[in-house]
């Protein structure tokens, strides 16, 4: 196997608040691989976001820490390393992009401005090196007339037009690792299957790793290589897109495939996982799942769930496949 | 006993709410009084008082009775408010001086009351060395005064306790601040709401008239009218509440504009409501907190407008107001520091605290600030 | 952009427009209110003319008709702005000078104090709101909040008499009153005028603090500062451009405004307690001396200034934040 | 040898010193005058009506005569005092012959007669004071006759006899003629004129010369090495001469102990700190201002205040010299007419003198009241005042609002009349709202114009009982003061009306006056019978108290103390 580009280990982020700790991301684990496409799937409040922020070290403090965990990149932890480092490798080597285009871009700058900035910054270009290379970047998502887009305001462009800016921007200084967070949730159909095209394009032209942060399985099946399964701050389940999609293990996987419209047949009825995510405040020894799980055991209410390997880079996070568990469910 | 309630009920119905029908009996009553001050000679209230009543129902329905009803979201301010220690301590001492208001007097001298014999006494605990020249023997004395319990702030120039002074002055600055600031708050608030519900035309008359308003250097205008009308302190409270409302409706129509859209105003139309029900039952209630917060932060405003008219001599001369005080006091300020400076202090204080209670409502009524 | 000039230049004509009708209006309402009032100009005389064992009516009526105060208020009125279309003023009949005149020589006295004002003011306080912002809820925040309340809340003409009491009479480092006689451009002007400045800042300052840190509280958690950090941008560009360019808008209008309307009142206090020859005192002065003809330039002036800073307030805006267009 | 050189060195000294003290003076230093009253108006001196109009234009141009300390005549633009014919109708006026105006020509009688007739007594400049120099011949007003003699002299010709008229004609200031005349008959072009409002046109004809005058902060004149009685002396002895206008009056007692300004008015309860301080000197003189309670005896004051003996009792029962030592620190002497003491025409014999032992005493004024019939016996044989019905007596005080001297004597009133039972309410008002709702009155009903004398029946529009008030008396022509106790005069808002006060106002301005000693005898008897019928209740004349850096020499204190100013030096 590839050494990994990025190393998750153990990761935890907690917020600290008047109403107790939230505990956004609880010890989770993952690598990136060069040029992979990692999809990272969740439900809304599962901590996707929160996980790639802590990555960059863009969590808000007060009232967010990253209590324990290590953001291995090219050997170095990125948790230990000072503000200046970690600054030095932010929209450089890693990107990120946001869910939200709208509220993402500063609306009294303009969108050459934004782009040019970070291309003066990071590869000490010229101003009008800068604004060539944001010209070219524009284009290269499929803004038409980049030139003069480029003299736009962000709210004199439509979402589409500002979700391929943002692109644009992350990609302004070729990053070894792009963060994509959920860049097709805002946007309309139409538009989100450009972004895709534009995702897909990236990935066949770049040699960049791609972190791709979504809730939606149809994104991941057309984009992914491998996937993670997130649920209330956990890992559920990780493995290749097709191995996980053909082969789910993990009760909530399961559940979240079920959700999906299936066209070859004809049910009639979605279906949906029972409950609601939990609270991330109230402790718990147990599963997180369990209470909405219909497979749960007597144990998964006392006991953290184990990781088990199930199949070759297929682990999951439940008692159900732990070797040592042969109890009956309660 | 059942025949009553219900035929409360049906006016009520008739008239859109319980609130209403006080809103009407208030205002029905107060024509009555007012009628009855003109037709009768001996008067019934003085125009304060009228103020005082017109205000007092506007509060009691706009501000006590829904927080009342609503006593969890009170609760849950109050809580969040609570965490603001400055905020409280600003509250605790608004508190404080409003029963220093009310039963202070009771406790303290006449503040007129002169005693040429007392005059200049410090404070309790400080000594003064006098120096007086009598130009009969042309000799300096040099006396010795010591602050003692009978005057525990000492006396001004004409002997008059400086404790009753402080006190009446409570009474007269909570008066401009609280009275003025209602009339300012409700007329902008009013115009700011009406002028965002009915958009349009009226939006732009009214709005167009504010900025008109705005035009005029505030303090300019005050001194203007007050100096060609003469002091007095309704007329003076009257003034700067027909001129201070500017900057409330500006920002309470802003607040309704982004409401105006809402469901809830959407579903109140679709409903056939009337627009003075939507206006005053709709919109004027979801507008109050930011109108609370408004109102306690132009208090001290006010109050410094009263003060700083008194220093310029067009205080009310028949009350004893803080600004009266500090414009003896900084007279004398080398040789009776205390008669300006225990003005100073207070007004200082009382601003201080509406200041930090403001800013503590803000916060606590602003959802981004929730952590 | 031409299209963008367009409706700029349209927008600034309308503008102008309605400023000459408020100004008319102004002038008509502040003229009455001068000439209604039970105050005669001749009042203030009374006294020196009762000292003198005079026959007062006969004094007081050869005063108001050598001031033209005798006619019927509406030939008053149409001669006043007749002679004012004709660009003419008035003269002020209780300082002895053209109207204008007397403008022009005193507003430099007012300016140059609400100008120095201002400009620390509104430095000093801009960058501790910004500190306190982003500090917030630090010990820094916490003394800049407290001590701008307290800045809020001193009366500055009680400041004003105690900074003179400390620094003129008991340490004797400046002089008790302002000294016009100094050149304005000079650095003992700029030293005669340390308290004054303070007197003025330390309210203005404080109001500046606490709305910059409101202000850039309001945009430091928006998204796009995110977007700024995540772009690896040095905490000092996040904050003095992305978040400060934000932010400056609300801002720009309260220091506008506070401009506009202090010139002519603001400052009054201070001009009184330093003895500085200000627009303030000349404007109060007028007020109590019914000298009707300076109070209504000093209204009318203040009113189209408030409303020029507006409309370059306004068109300030849309330079400053893109979205905005006025039609 | 060396005894001779000594001698002749000691000589030398000795010649030296006394030479030094002829030769004039040298002229040095900066005087500021500090004040927190209001700034003149104009230096238009014809137009002013306010005092501090008069004091600016006055150190540029000097009048013809003026008084020292001890009323004696100081002689300034005058070549000698003004003679009088033996028939008191005709004032001969000669001024000196090296006056000059700014453009080097003759100051002459013509431009005094100019003065006179073209501005002063014309219908278009609308002159305040015209009233000064009219008369009443057969109900119909004219102005006197000037007529020039000479170069140097005119004359001024009366109709009828006013003994005090040469008082008014010894202030007469001239106008350049050469200059007024281009603006005659134009009101607003004079009022406009640059040369009168920057003072250009004074030439040799005061101390000073016009410098600057920035509104509301300073006047500013410099020494003029031309002045008509510096030939000699080299004075004045300052270069500069500043009038500096504070805002507040606290600034400018801290600015006289800072050092920041030469010289200003001490308020009286600080005279004691200023007396303590090393380098400063505080003259204490007299003024001619004096406070006064007046009593309304007007149809809406309490109808117990027309009779003489209510007033009288009310008098009785204030303490004056209380009041002086409480209010004024002891800064004032009692008053008992209108004549300060200071006058030369004063005179206290058999004047009574109320408020002062014996004629103060509680007691007395109840019993007075008593027998006035606003009182009853009680049964333990104190006395209760009351009304006619026997209620209560509640009186109403006036005054303005912001004089803190004239709020403290109401106070003190109301201290000093509650001994006695009545209860007085105080209320402070606003200058003009004081002047338009209590002075000013008209017959009810009526279309006349509210006055501040429209005659009997005539009231003010609020009800009032007592008014404090501060008039001022020349204390050389009190004659004048009749405004306010005659029957037609145009200041007699209390509604005072005697015949026999009117007929000795008369009488003091007639021919029979003329012979001083007469006068004297007719000024006493005014002052006992005013005193007598007590229309008011005078108070006290003020004592003002001028405070000085020590530096500053020559100073000779007293009423009248600028008089030398242009003598004054620093050390």
């Amino acid at each position: 196997m590839e050494k990994a580009i990025l190393s998750v280990r153990n990761l935890k982020t907690y917020f600290f608040t008047q109403r107790g700790t939230i505990k956004a991301v609880d010890g989770i684990d993952f690598d990136l691989l060069p040029s992979e496409c990692l999809c990272l799937v969740g439900e809304s409040g599962c901590g996707k976001t929160v996980t790639a922020l802590s990555i960059l070290g863009l969590i808000d403090s007060p009232p967010g820490r990253i209590v324990a965990g290590e953001v291995v990149y090219h050997d170095v932890n990125l948790l230990k390393s000072s503000r200046e480092q970690v600054r030095q490798i932010r929209g450089k080597e890693i990107a990120m992009i946001f869910q939200d285009a709208q509220s993402a871009l500063n609306p009294v700058l303009t969108i050459g401005d934004q782009i040019a900035e970070q291309i003066k910054l990071h590869l000490k270009f010229s101003r009008r090196e800068a604004k060539e290379r944001t010209v070219s970047l524009l284009k290269e998502v499929g803004i038409p007339s980049p030139a003069e887009a480029a003299d736009y305001y962000p709210h004199q462009l439509s979402g589409g037009m500002k979700q391929r800016a943002m692109i644009a921007m992350s990609l302004s200084c070729d990053p070894q690792i792009l963060i994509a967070d959920e860049p097709t949730t805002a946007v309309d159909v139409t538009i989100k299957a450009q972004i895709l095209d534009i995702f897909r394009r990236l990935k066949e032209t770049r040699q960049m790793s791609l972190l791709f942060i979504t809730h939606e399985l149809g994104v991941v099946s057309e984009i992914g290589d491998r996937m993670v399964v997130m649920y209330a701050g956990r890992l559920a389940e990780t493995a290749t897109v097709a191995e996980l999609l053909g082969n789910p293990r993990h009760p909530y996987t399961v559940g979240l495939i079920n959700c999906l419209p299936d066209m070859t047949q004809g049910n009639d009825r979605l279906q949906s996982i029972p409950g609601t995510v939990p609270s991330l405040i109230e402790p718990t020894n147990g599963c997180l799942f369990h209470p909405r799980c219909d497979k749960a055991l007597a144990i998964c209410r006392r006991q953290k769930e184990p990781s088990v390997l199930v199949n070759q880079g297929h682990s999951v996070f439940c008692h159900l496949y732990s070797p040592a568990e042969t109890s009956q469910p309660c | 006993m059942t025949n009553w309630l219900a035929s409360i009920n049906y006016i009520t119905g008739k008239v859109g709410g319980i609130r209403k029908l006080i809103l009407i009996l208030m205002a029905a009553l107060l024509g009555v009084t007012i009628l009855l001050d003109v037709l009768v000679v001996e008067k019934i209230f003085d125009p304060l008082g009228y103020l005082y009543i017109a205000l007092g129902t506007l509060a009691v329905l706009y501000g006590i009775y829904p927080l009342y009803t609503s006593r969890r979201l009170v609760g849950y301010y109050w809580e969040r408010a609570s965490q603001n220690r400055l905020a409280v301590a600003g509250l605790a001492f608004i508190l404080f001086l409003i029963l220093l208001a009310l039963i202070g007097p009771f406790f303290t001298t006449d503040p007129t009351a002169t005693n040429f014999e007392e005059k200049n006494i410090p404070p309790l605990g400080f000594t003064i060395e006098e120096s007086v020249y009598h130009p009969e023997t042309q000799q300096s004395i040099s006396k010795t005064i010591t602050g003692s319990g009978k005057h525990p702030l000492g006396t001004d120039n004409k002997g008059r306790d400086l404790l009753a002074m402080i006190v009446s002055g409570a009474r007269i600055s909570l008066q401009v601040g609280l009275l003025a600031t209602g009339i300012a708050v409700a007329l902008g608030t009013l115009i700011g709401v009406t002028s965002a519900y009915l958009g349009g035309k009226i939006d732009n008359i009214l709005m167009r008239f504010t900025d008109i308003m705005m035009t005029f250097p505030f303090f300019l205008l005050l001194v203007f009218i007050v100096f060609i009308f003469g002091p007095n302190l309704a007329f003076i409270v009257l003034v700067i509440g027909l001129t201070g409302w500017t900057g409330t409706a500006r920002l309470v129509r802003s607040e309704t504009l982004s409401l105006r859209t809402r469901e809830f105003i959407m579903a109140a139309k679709a409903l056939g409501a009337s627009d003075s029900r939507i206006i005053l039952a709709h919109l004027v209630p979801n507008v109050i907190s930011l109108i609370i917060v408004i109102a306690t932060l132009s208090i001290p405003g006010v109050i410094l407008a009263e003060a700083g008219l008194s220093f310029i001599g067009l205080g009310d001369p028949s009350v004893t107001s803080w600004g009266m005080v500090l414009r003896a006091g900084q007279q004398n300020l080398d040789t009776a520091w205390w008669v300006a400076v225990a003005p100073g202090v207070m007004l200082f204080l009382t601003v201080l605290a509406f200041n930090f209670m403001g800013d503590g409502l803000r916060d606590a009524f602003d959802p981004r600030s929730a952590v | 952009m031409p299209m963008k000039k367009n409706w700029l230049r349209d927008y600034i004509i309308k503008r102008l427009f309605f400023a000459l009708i408020v100004a008319l209006g102004i002038l008509t309402v502040t003229f009455i209110l001068v000439r209604i009032g039970p105050t005669s100009p001749a009042d203030k005389y009374l006294a020196n003319i009762a000292a003198r064992g005079q026959d007062v009516s006969q004094a007081v009526a050869a005063i108001e008709a050598r001031y033209g105060l005798d006619k019927p208020l509406y030939e008053q009125y149409i001669n006043y702005v007749a002679n004012l279309g004709r660009g003419d003023w008035g003269w002020s009949f209780s300082t002895s000078m053209p109207v204008i005149e007397l403008i022009k020589t005193h507003w430099i006295y007012s300016f140059q104090l609400i100008f120095l004002s201002s400009i620390l003011g509104a430095l000093v306080g801009i960058l501790i709101g910004i500190l306190s912002a982003v500090r917030q809820y630090s010990k820094t925040d916490y003394i800049a909040t407290f001590f701008s309340f307290i800045g809020i809340s001193i009366p500055n003409f009680w400041l004003g008499v105690m900074l003179i009491l400390l620094f003129s009479v008991k340490l004797g480092l400046f002089k008790t009153y302002y000294d016009s006689g100094i050149p304005i451009f000079s650095l003992d002007n700029l030293r005669q005028l340390t308290l004054p400045v303070i007197t003025i800042t330390t309210g203005m300052l404080a109001g500046y603090t606490r709305y910059t840190r409101s202000a850039m509280l309001d945009n430091l958690r928006k998204e796009f500062v995110r977007t700024a950090r995540a772009k690896g941008l040095p905490e000092r560009t996040v904050i003095g451009k992305h978040v400060f360019r934000n932010a400056v808008l609300p801002l720009i209008t309260i220091i506008m405004f506070d401009l506009g309307s202090i010139v002519f009142a603001g400052a009054y206090f201070t001009e009184i307690v330093f003895g500085i020859p200000g627009l303030g005192r000349i404007s109060f002065n007028a007020i109590f001396a019914d000298d009707y003809a300076v109070v209504v330039t000093v209204t009318l002036i203040s009113a189209f200034l408030i409303l020029m800073i507006n409309l370059i307030t306004d068109i300030t805006y849309t330079y400053l934040d893109p979205r905005i267009r006025y039609d | 040898m060396i005894k001779l050189k000594i001698f002749i060195f000691l000589l030398m000294a000795l010649v030296l010193l006394t030479s030094s003290c002829r030769v004039a003076r040298e002229a040095g230093g900066d005087y500021i005058s500090g004040t927190s009253a209001g700034d003149a108006e104009t230096l238009n001196w014809i137009l002013a009506a306010d005092a501090a109009s008069f004091s600016y234009s006055g150190h540029t141009l000097d009048s013809l005569v003026t008084y020292d300390n001890e009323w004696r005549i100081q002689l300034r633009l005058a070549a000698r005092d003004v003679e009088v014919s033996g028939d008191g109708l005709v004032y001969s006026v000669t001024i000196r012959d090296d006056l000059k105006w700014s453009d080097g020509s003759k100051v002459t009688a013509e431009d005094y007669v100019y003065t006179l007739k073209n501005l002063m007594f014309s219908d278009w400049l609308n002159y305040p004071y015209q009233s000064d120099w009219q008369e009443e011949i057969a109900d119909e007003i004219v102005f006197v006759t000037p007529e020039v003699v000479s170069e140097v002299t005119f004359t001024l010709t009366r109709r009828t006899v006013d003994p005090e008229f040469i008082y008014t004609v010894r202030g007469l200031t001239p106008y350049p003629k050469y200059i007024a005349t281009k603006y005659e008959g134009d009101a607003e072009a004079f009022t406009q004129a640059p040369e009168f409002n920057n003072l250009s046109y004074t030439g040799n004809l005061g101390p000073y010369r016009f410098v600057e005058w920035l509104r509301n902060d300073k006047f500013v004149v410099a020494r003029n090495p031309e002045y008509y009685l510096g030939k000699n002396t080299g004075a004045p002895y300052f270069e500069k001469y500043t009038i500096k206008i504070f805002g507040t009056p606290a600034i400018v007692h801290a600015a006289l102990e800072a050092g920041d300004i030469t010289a200003t008015n001490i308020d009286p309860d600080k005279v004691g700190k200023f007396k303590g301080m090393e380098q400063i000197n505080i003259h204490t003189v007299p003024s001619s201002g004096y406070m006064l309670l007046a009593y309304n005896l007007r149809d809406n004051g309490w109808e117990g205040l027309k009779h003489k003996e209510v007033r009288q009792a009310l008098s009785t029962a204030i303490d004056k010299e209380l009041m002086i030592e409480q209010v004024l620190y002891g800064f004032g002497e009692p008053a008992f007419s209108f004549i300060p003491n200071t006058s030369p025409w004063y005179a206290d014999k058999g004047i009574a003198k109320y408020g002062v032992a014996p004629l103060l005493d509680k007691e007395k004024a109840k019993e007075l009241l008593l027998e006035a019939g606003y009182a009853t016996r009680k049964t333990d044989g104190s006395i209760e005042v009351g009304d006619k019905e026997g209620k209560p007596l509640k009186l109403t005080l006036i005054t303005n609002a912001g004089n803190d001297v004239r709020e403290s004597v109401g106070y003190l009133i109301q201290q000093e009349l509650a001994v006695i039972g009545i209860e007085v309410e105080l209320k402070f008002v606003p200058w003009a709202t004081e002047l338009g709702k209590y002075l000013r009155n008209k017959v009810p009903g009526s279309d006349q114009e509210a006055a501040f004398n429209n005659g009997a029946g005539a009231v003010s529009e609020e009800p009032w009982d007592l008014l404090v008030i501060g008039f001022g008396t020349n204390p050389l022509a009190p004659s004048g003061t009749d405004v306010f106790y005659t029957t037609k005069g145009g200041l007699n808002f209390w509604g005072f009306f005697n015949p026999r006060v009117d007929d000795l106002f008369k009488r003091v301005k007639s021919a029979e006056a003329l012979d001083e000693e007469v006068r004297k005898e007719l000024y006493a008897e005014l002052s006992r019978l005013i005193a007598e019928e007590q229309p008011v209740n005078f108070l006290a004349f003020q004592l003002a108290n001028a405070g000085f850096q020590k530096s500053v020499q020559g100073i000779e204190p007293g009423i009248n103390m600028g008089y030398n100013y242009h003598l004054w030096y620093f050390e």
